[in-house]
């Protein structure tokens, strides 16, 4: 339902058109939230205070909004649940400007390729068939997503990588241990390592896939070690390097964009380099 | 546009025509007797319409003859022009006369000027008699003539356009507000709730307005809760609404408010800007506004004479009973109030198609039952009045600060429009209790009414409410208790008058005599004369 | 659903008890709010920015939550709103720590009376009837408020003040002006005027409520101007003195807390004084 | 407790025992074709069970014999007995008589001793035969005989707490899950959920668990998005919602996870702690945890004795089909499964009113008339099995962050369940595609429930699919797909075991030769003597 389609994505590269109501847009680098007035910086806010239910807890919700920057803010709904905790909805206006020009997003810095266009990469640039495994690593057994990304079927009508002729797949599943993980890339002498995590309490993702990255980088030389892909929904796309990956994918990824980017991170780049 | 294409349940694919048989059982016998009592109770009341005029219906009528424009403190031409006429000559034989008695003299070349000189006191005015009296009528006549014929022509422009870029393909037709007080806020947020599916928009008005004794002039962007009724400010977002209609392939339509100290105004310039929909309700501005009761009857008569020839659809006022009345208790005070307003609308010259009767889902949703007993109101309604589009109110009284239950409730509120076959929904807000609606709001609010639309509009046709059940049971105690009301009314000494004095609906009291704008209702002189009350009246 | 009953309210003059689970509870300062474990500062978050929906967009909420002190911050809904606006909502931590120490709550500082002692203590202190003037100023006709106050009917099942026998209630009704309101409590010479302001909408209610007490100002010398309240859901309860009023009360108000405050404010506070 | 008095349908005053008429007409015939074709399907399955062990159901054994504790690095001691036992003698006949044999010999005072000396090595074991097997043999019934008693007590003990505190007092019974990862954040939370009016607690696992091949030891507080089934665990939990029932005078029901390679540990644990309801299905480990079949198989059978022997009502995992797999299109495949779960449940002695029999409210919400469909299907899983309690499961798969629609979803959701008459409903949330469930979620989701259940509980009454509409004829179509699917799987060579090999549910292949724990599955041997496994069937 929210998924951004990857096209537009790529495309927009600047704050959008908002200029004064009824007149010819024009890009804004400053903005704030709208409730219904250009401007009025109006948000919404929930959340749960660990106190009784009373005035003292309203004015415990307020005292927060207000270190969020809210001001007024208008508790408008305040529930005890059981005799320890509060439930709050708040309402208002907050004085943070929102300058897009101070917006680092990883945008996709290499062309979106067809899988007709990806083969004849990889054949050109590789002369021989792109090994790539996947798995969910740790305790994770949502394969959904990966599988989203690897099998034929694919995801939001684009197929997946089994479906190009010169990728070769390899999908271990679900719940597989990093030493094994490591393992098989080695076994198939992998070009790259595709790896899921759904699981988030606790950040189990960003530990495993820190743990898997170490793994990798211990059992391989530098310069041999397989490209590392990790994606979920709940990553932040901008944390490849302390995650010790080479890229990070988010919700509403398409086998595309992955495809594109291992042409990119395993032909492209390393023609460049070499 | 022709009634049958314009009545929104016609194009159902999944409400009531589907359904096996009709859903309650009701005593045709009783359905005639509670019409019969409605129109016992309203004939009195369309007499005295007769028998007065009003500041505002005489000034609805200079308009109509193309009086614009206000003067540099923004008092409109029309109240500058109708005091000076009063003062000169009294209103009891109507503006037309005298007016035109004075352009017919060369006094000015036009209304316009006629005003101007007027309020600098450079023209007097007289009643004028004989041949002068002729001429006059017959000036008089014709210039109203022509915006009676500038009315019947956005009508058929109106007709083109759904004819061009189609109805809606569903009922029923979803009805957003938009309120930010400001028209150039407005008109961004409703082609884009159009975008969303929104079938109309209506903008809502600043409050206060309702008791102004004249219309304000020109874009404005200041309103409190809403944005001014102007005529610019119509034009405007009709505009705005047929770029939508056009990106859209989908006539989106407009709404507004005849209501208030100044609805018979209202009215024609809905009519000249081809709005499509106005709110306006026989006694709303009565109990709400504690506007005089003859003074609402009067301005009811001529603003809704005037949307039966502009084919316009009415939305009566029935929910705001709700709102300070408990739904169940008062649920007949809705059903009393809906055969009333039919018997003034039918009396006005409107058509079935165009009496967007309302009521709304306002029980508290802690009564045990709550939504069953919603959906025996709301079916009761579609079944005493079959070809009405009826209007579908969301809950409001009992929303809270909890937006999340707010979502819930209006999703419930969706589907039992779904379900009984209603013609218009007014899309209810999660944040009701909150704010005037967020763009955000809107849109998920459509995204809500999408998702029952699409997963359980179809529900109708496995709805059979059992035949001795909850929601029968209720229905027949509804019809009842309604019956019991108009029956109390007719036998009031002044029928409706009295009842209205004596607290009858929404718990209010409103006598006669008292409330605003009484001092703008004039009975009427032997040989009064209004060419626009003649040309509507020779119509229906 | 979620009004405080107003008892509850004044005996809760503290931060509640919230220890390490399991354990007895003890009193906490010092809170955090609360998703699913102790301490993990947790909220949800919904705005709308005036941009169109892309990676630039979530980029910008995501900095918008971090101003607002949430890190991590997840966006976990983007959806377009046409081509120039974005709703998102987010989830995240927030780091603020919430004081129990430093809220200034408006604590009911006078006794609550039943209808019983308010007229008792009305007739022994005043030795005359108390007249109490209502209304709905500006263009606000939002009556069910002051009347749930007024009106015999009441609120929560409690009694409205004309049920009071010392206690004489003028209502004037809806969309009073201001002049009409003081000529009014002139002719009758009020004790206490009472005003609710229902709508919010560009300030309406503070902005009316201002212009009220100055016009009381104006036209009473100090000592014999009535007592000045103001009440509507949205009102913030330490506003008083902004607003120039003796007391403003909020959502949830019952008839009985606003006879006791006025008898405090007319029979015991000026017996005091005298 | 009785089976009649803990059917939750009985106590309904809303649902479909108000009904007029049965709401599908399904042909009796065609649905004893199903039952025979299912009986048809799982008997190769329960012979195979019959000839296999596993180490878990030997480890089950010891547990029931009182075998508790693990050592220091926290593998427990059953784990360190069976290895040392299987080490010694193998499996093949069972660690009973070896085990046993050792305690008649005096190698040790009791089962925790003797493990201990077996780990060091200072115990070895052997085969008994002649007098001794006798001899060890009957004191293993003693011992496991001992265990079943607790086990018994703990029965009789429920059914006594129901009989003080009193069941719900409407269906469906509202279960809730609470997943904090600590068990002491989870007990408060989950008597907060009680007070708000959750009959049945659910603690949910910690990622992973399913693949340990022992069970934890003791209270935990480092779970992944859930917390360990433990002993001490679900004591604890136990003991906090007999708190909860005293407070509340309702009995509140707790619930954990016989499911993964430790089934038949965690089901006996269940019995010992007086756990209410478990996670039990018949393929679940197969298909989404890669378990080998065979493994899977043999385990259910032991831990469905337990459950039914318990007083356990079993929670069937058919809506995690629907997960992977679209919910129309494989539809059918949830009823296949219901049909092969009642099969296997009812061989294994549990009886109609333990049969939560697993379905979900998953269909793409954007598919035209979802919630029609929703309601076919889960009406034709309460007339297939009407005396079942039947578990109704919230949407998962489609809902997204925007947590004001999955709200709403939630909402139809609960109304789905209402008027199809589900006996124990799964409280969805709001933030399911974004965090494991916050208190304010699971706040918000009772009061969802208690709206819908409140205001349209009773619409079951007025719910009467036409009888050859879209909701009547999607029932049979997928009745029918399910005859076909049976079918299909009895005309393979190996019946279930091919058919789970090819792909035929979720989408999985998964070869009985491969998976999880195969080496955990041993054939037995003649002379293989399991006092639990004997007494267990001996009852039913
Ligand atoms: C389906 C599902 C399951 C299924 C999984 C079946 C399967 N074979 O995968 C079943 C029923 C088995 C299941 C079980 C559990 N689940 Co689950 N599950 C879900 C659910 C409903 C949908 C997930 C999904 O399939 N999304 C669709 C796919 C296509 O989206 P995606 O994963 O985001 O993938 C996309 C991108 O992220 C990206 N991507 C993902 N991975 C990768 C990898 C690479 C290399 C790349 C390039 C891209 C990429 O590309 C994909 C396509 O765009 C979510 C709730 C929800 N609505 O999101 C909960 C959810 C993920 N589950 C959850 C939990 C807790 C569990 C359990 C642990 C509960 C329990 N204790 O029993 C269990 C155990 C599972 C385990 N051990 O991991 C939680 C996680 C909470 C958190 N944030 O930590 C969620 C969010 C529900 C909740 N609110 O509690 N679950
Ligand atoms: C009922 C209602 C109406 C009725 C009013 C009938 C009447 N006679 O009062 C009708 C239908 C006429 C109406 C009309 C409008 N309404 Co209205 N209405 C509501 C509604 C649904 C409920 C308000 C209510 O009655 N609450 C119950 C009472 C008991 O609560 P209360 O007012 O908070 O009062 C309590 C306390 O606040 C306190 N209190 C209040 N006043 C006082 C005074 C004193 C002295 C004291 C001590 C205490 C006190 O004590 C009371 C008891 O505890 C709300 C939405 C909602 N659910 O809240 C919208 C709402 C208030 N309305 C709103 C609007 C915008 C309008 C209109 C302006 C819309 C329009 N442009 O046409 C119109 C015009 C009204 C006008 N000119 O003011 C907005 C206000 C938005 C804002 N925050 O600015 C709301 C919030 C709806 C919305 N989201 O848009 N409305
Ligand atoms: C018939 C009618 N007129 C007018 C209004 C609007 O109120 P106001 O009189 O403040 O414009 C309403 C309320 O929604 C209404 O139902
Ligand atoms: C029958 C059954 N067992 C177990 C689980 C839990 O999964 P896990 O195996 O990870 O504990 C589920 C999923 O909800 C289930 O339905």
């Amino acid at each position: 339902m929210s998924t951004p389609a990857a096209d537009t994505i790529a495309t927009t590269g600047q704050a959008d058109l908002v200029g004064p109501p009824g007149e010819p847009a024009t890009p804004a680098r400053i903005l704030r939230p709208y409730g219904d007035t250009t401007g009025d910086g109006m948000v919404q806010m929930s959340f749960t205070l660990p106190m009784a239910h009373g005035k003292l807890a309203e004015g415990a919700a307020l005292q927060l909004a207000q270190k969020m920057g809210m001001d007024p803010a208008m508790v408008v709904h305040a529930k005890a649940m059981g005799p320890g905790y509060c439930f709050f909805v708040v309402y208002g206006r907050v004085h943070h400007l929102v300058d897009t020009s101070a917006i680092t997003v990883v945008e996709r810095d290499y062309p979106l390729l067809s899988p007709k266009e990806a083969n004849l990469a990889v054949r050109k640039g590789l002369r021989r068939r792109m090994t790539v495994v996947g798995a969910c690593i740790g305790s994770d057994a949502h394969t959904v997503g990966i599988d989203a990304i690897l099998n034929i079927k694919g995801f939001a009508g684009e197929k997946g990588l089994e479906y190009y002729r010169e990728i070769r797949v390899v999908n271990l599943g679900a719940q597989v241990s990093v030493p094994q993980l490591v393992a098989s890339a080695q076994e198939v002498t992998a070009d790259a390592v595709l790896v899921s995590q759904v699981v988030t309490q606790r950040d189990a993702h960003v530990l495993n896939t820190r743990e898997m990255s170490a793994a990798f980088r211990e059992a391989y030389p530098a310069d041999r070690r397989p490209v590392l892909v990790v994606g979920g929904p709940r990553f932040d796309e901008s944390m490849a390097d302390q995650l010790g990956v080479d890229r990070v994918f988010a919700r509403g990824t398409t086998p595309a964009e992955v495809a594109s980017f291992l042409v990119h991170a395993l032909v492209t780049r390393r023609k460049a380099a070499a | 546009m022709t009634p049958a294409g314009s009545d929104p349940r016609r194009r159902s694919g999944t409400t009531s025509t589907r359904a096996r048989r009709p859903k309650l059982d009701l005593d045709p016998v009783t359905v005639r007797r509670a019409r019969t009592l409605a129109r016992k109770v309203g004939r009195p009341i369309v007499r005295l319409a007769e028998q007065h005029t009003t500041v505002s219906v005489e000034r609805a009528t200079l308009r109509m003859a193309g009086l614009v424009g206000a003067d540099p403190e923004g008092t409109p031409w029309a109240n500058r022009l109708l005091d000076s006429v009063r003062g000169d000559v009294g209103l009891e034989h109507g503006v037309a006369l005298p007016v035109w008695d004075a352009l017919v003299r060369g006094a000015a070349g036009d209304l316009g000027e006629l005003a101007q000189k007027a309020a600098v006191g450079s023209v007097r005015f007289r009643l004028p008699e004989g041949r002068d009296a002729t001429r006059a009528a017959a000036a008089a006549k014709k210039s109203v003539g022509a915006g009676l014929r500038r009315i019947d022509a956005r009508r058929r422009e109106r007709e083109r356009l759904i004819k061009r870029h189609g109805d809606p393909s569903q009922t029923p037709w979803i009805y957003l507000i938009v309120a930010t007080g400001d028209i150039y806020e407005d008109m961004p947020q409703a082609q884009q709730a159009a975008r969303e599916g929104a079938d109309v928009i209506a903008v809502i008005r600043s409050t206060g307005q309702s008791l102004l004794d004249f219309v304000p002039e020109g874009a404005t962007r200041e309103g409190y809760a809403g944005t001014y009724a102007t005529q610019e400010n119509f034009r405007l977002m009709r505009a705005a609404l047929d770029e939508s209609s056009k990106e859209l392939g989908r006539y989106v339509r407009l709404t507004n408010y005849a209501s208030g100290l100044c609805m018979p105004e209202i009215a024609t310039l809905a009519g000249l800007e081809r709005l499509d929909m106005m709110l306006n309700d026989s006694m709303y501005g009565i109990l709400f506004r504690d506007i005089n009761p003859v003074r609402t009857f009067v301005d009811q008569r001529f603003s809704r004479q005037v949307h039966a020839r502009a084919g316009i659809i009415i939305n009566t006022g029935e929910d705001n009973y709700l709102t300070t009345a408990d739904a169940v208790e008062a649920a007949h005070t809705v059903t009393v109030s809906q055969l009333l307003n039919e018997y003034f609308a039918k009396e006005a010259g409107l058509a079935d198609w165009q009496l967007g009767l309302g009521h709304a889902f306002e029980i508290d949703p802690d009564v045990p039952e709550s939504f069953r007993l919603e959906l025996a109101h709301a079916l009761l309604a579609r079944q005493l009045f079959p070809k009405a589009p009826l209007k579908w109110m969301p809950p409001t009284r009992h929303m809270t600060g909890d937006v999340f239950r707010g979502y819930l409730l209006d999703g419930f509120f969706n589907l039992a429009g779904m379900m009984t076959g209603q013609g218009i929904l007014l899309v209810g807000m999660m944040t009701e209790a909150v704010v005037t609606p967020w763009l955000s709001d809107r849109d998920l609010a459509l995204q809500n009414v999408r998702y029952v639309r699409s997963a359980a509009g179809g529900l109708a046709e496995d709805f059979q409410p059992a035949p001795d059940g909850l929601i029968a049971r209720r229905a027949q105690q509804v019809l009842a208790e309604s019956i019991d009301l108009l029956t109390r009314i007719v036998e009031h000494d002044d029928g409706l008058l009295d009842a209205i004095a004596d607290g009858t609906f929404g718990l209010m009291r409103r006598p006669a005599d008292k409330g605003r704008g009484l001092d703008g209702v004039v009975p009427l002189a032997p040989g009064y004369a209004n060419p626009a009350r003649e040309l509507l009246e020779a119509r229906t």
